[in-house]
């Protein structure tokens, strides 16, 4: 029942939603919170409230809960702003969730490490896989395997120096052979590209899920001959 | 009718360490005779319950009967000095070492249960275009993700018949069309749904008008992670709220 | 220059700090921290000092840069707690991230999406415990100590990121490699693989639970037997 979340101290509500926006893994919806805060069973959980030397926040009551959600957010966020906190929580994608303020997250952006973040989306990932596994390889053999086109991927690549250009294929035209970089071995802690797994041993564990393991077998159990065999051991 | 609940072995050593523990017997000194008939009545209650009795269950089995064997072997007294191991001696050590690993678990477990509470920030991005590529990428790439990926498209490709179909032109314009006043109706909705009772030529004509729909930046799509469902908003829809 | 990150009103060193840990998807360390702080050049950036109602913090400035950043993290908490907020900055992995506290935490870990999180299976468990003490280790050495097939189980930990491949045994056939992961160690909160019970310790409480109950006394109830022991010990 929602409503018994609404019967929480004040306190606590705040920092109840405020947990939950933090620990979702996606940007968490009005709805989705409003279904988790029903679910939840609180009062089995031994709840220690939060005296706070604050008077506790007005909230209305009669709102209903979509609404009632929406504003205990901007209440958490009323406190972040009156304390300086270098973070809020903001709406993207259709949810809430936390992330640096404008204040706080340009200087953090000016750090090295949260500059060149080596992120890549899928299709680079495809894309680097079978350059890795098949090098060297030019554009249109990438193509072939992908069944999409790819030059736009292979640029991007290029640019983050994942992959390089290794030579050219003696076909026509020539075309440019891609190989992967240094960087590349450095982005997935490998000494070499040796050490890469082989598409055999990973066929190996996927494959094990659906390998028969029945084995048929016929066990004589002929107890007397067994009870034979215990007497003379323990003897 | 009546139906007999085994309990859930790991393995036969985990099935050994049952018995041992159960008839509180020194594992140093395994009556080898009764536990290899304990093991082998097991593994006829598993074939009887029809439940998959896996390799190393047979292994096991022979094991077992092949050290009942060797004790039983007459004890020659006069080449006592050259002692002969004992023919439990590995297996006994291998139970032992398997003891102390589930013995970590154990308290590995305690150890998760200790620190229930905690829980990391789940996203670290902080504006839409940054998130949906998150969704699209992976937080530390390993070698694992890489050799699946490659895994996954060799295979995707490989059962993917390659068909030519004719689009008339003027049919995506009108998906476009349906698509748009759908999903400026409903604010959001699944692609999947789109493409609900639709052959395949029309599939592909509402993937390409959804493609030019985010192209328009009419529409916003997004994946929680590859190969789930993807979600549509009206951009005008993300812009309201 | 870490001098001039010293320089800074103190609400301001304490924010950004704040800011560096909160945004690093990481655990950071003490000595990146201090790398980052040394590598800013904040003057650059044009900052609105917080003008807060609050004293300044006290922080002695003499204290070594590692210490002082270590004493500013503190700060932090100390105001986290003071505020009931539901999360803190804590120490694992050989750094510093934030993490949701154990009043609010536990409440989080009752809803069934963040339980299942936290989940893993006995044979899962089982596996990581031998990866964890052995590592790096090859699949058949992971099998042959808990006797079992466990392609799948090791497929299903990589997936979970909570191991991952380390290179190649250099034998026969050149096995892969595995090891934890950093994500092993956050889900068991540990700071370290020192952190771990340590393998003798487990050792030793199994020999003292194998050992077989010696004082096993025997009695025997035939008289006759009995008495000719009593004449034997009295002669």
């Amino acid at each position: 029942m929602f409503e018994k979340f609404k019967q929480l101290n004040h306190f606590t509500q705040l920092r109840i939603i405020e947990a939950l926006i933090f620990a979702s893994e996606e940007p968490i919806s009005v709805e989705s919170i409003k279904n988790l805060l029903t679910s939840l069973n609180i009062f089995e959980y031994d709840f220690q409230t939060f005296n706070s030397t604050e008077a506790e926040p007005e909230i209305d009551l009669s709102d209903e809960p979509n609404k009632y959600i929406t504003k205990l957010i901007e209440l958490v966020n009323n406190d972040y702003d009156k304390n300086d906190r270098p973070f809020r929580i903001v709406e993207v994608a259709g949810g809430y969730t936390f992330a640096t303020n404008e204040k706080y997250g340009r200087i953090v952006s000016l750090l090295p490490i949260f500059k060149n973040k080596k992120k890549l989306t899928k299709p680079q990932l495809e894309t680097l896989s079978i350059i890795a596994y098949n090098q060297p390889i030019t554009k249109p053999e990438i193509e072939k395997i992908r069944g999409v086109n790819s030059g736009e991927i292979v640029n991007s690549l290029l640019e983050k120096n994942l992959i390089s250009i290794v030579g050219r294929r003696d076909s026509l035209g020539r075309p440019l052979l891609y190989g992967t970089t240094k960087e590349f071995l450095k982005l997935f802690g490998l000494n070499s590209l040796d050490d890469l797994p082989k598409l055999n041993e990973i066929r190996n564990i996927i494959d094990e899920r659906n390998k028969p393991n029945l084995i048929e077998i016929k066990i004589d159990f002929d107890d007397t001959k067994n009870q034979e065999l215990d007497s003379q051991i323990d003897s | 009718m009546y139906k007999i609940v085994l309990p859930n072995f790991e393995g036969p050593l985990d099935l050994l360490l049952y018995f041992i523990k159960r008839d509180e017997i020194n594992i140093y000194d395994i009556p080898i005779a009764r536990i290899t008939e304990e093991f082998l009545n097991y593994i006829k209650l598993m074939q009887i319950n029809d439940i998959e009795v896996t390799s190393e269950f047979i292994l096991m089995a022979s094991l077992l009967m092949q050290i009942k064997a060797q004790m039983l072997l007459p004890k020659n007294q006069n080449t006592s000095e050259t002692q002969i191991e004992d023919p439990r001696k590995a297996l006994v050590e291998q139970l032992i070492e398997y003891q102390i690993f589930k013995e970590i678990s154990e308290s590995l477990k305690n150890k998760i249960e200790l620190h229930n509470h905690l829980f990391y920030r789940g996203i670290y991005e902080s504006n839409i275009k940054e998130i949906s590529d998150k969704y699209k990428s992976f937080k530390q790439l390993t070698t694992w993700d890489l050799i699946k990926t490659y895994y996954e498209v060799i295979n995707r490709n490989k059962n993917i018949e390659i068909q030519e179909v004719k689009i008339n032109p003027l049919k995506i314009e009108e998906e476009i069309e349906k698509i748009k006043s759908i999903v400026n109706k409903e604010g959001q909705i699944n692609f999947n749904s789109l493409l609900a009772g639709k052959e395949k030529p029309l599939i592909v004509v509402a993937f390409i008008a959804v493609l030019e729909l985010v192209k328009q930046k009419q529409i916003f799509a997004f994946q929680n992670e590859y190969g789930s469902e993807i979600i549509i908003f009206s951009t005008s829809f993300i812009n309201q709220n």
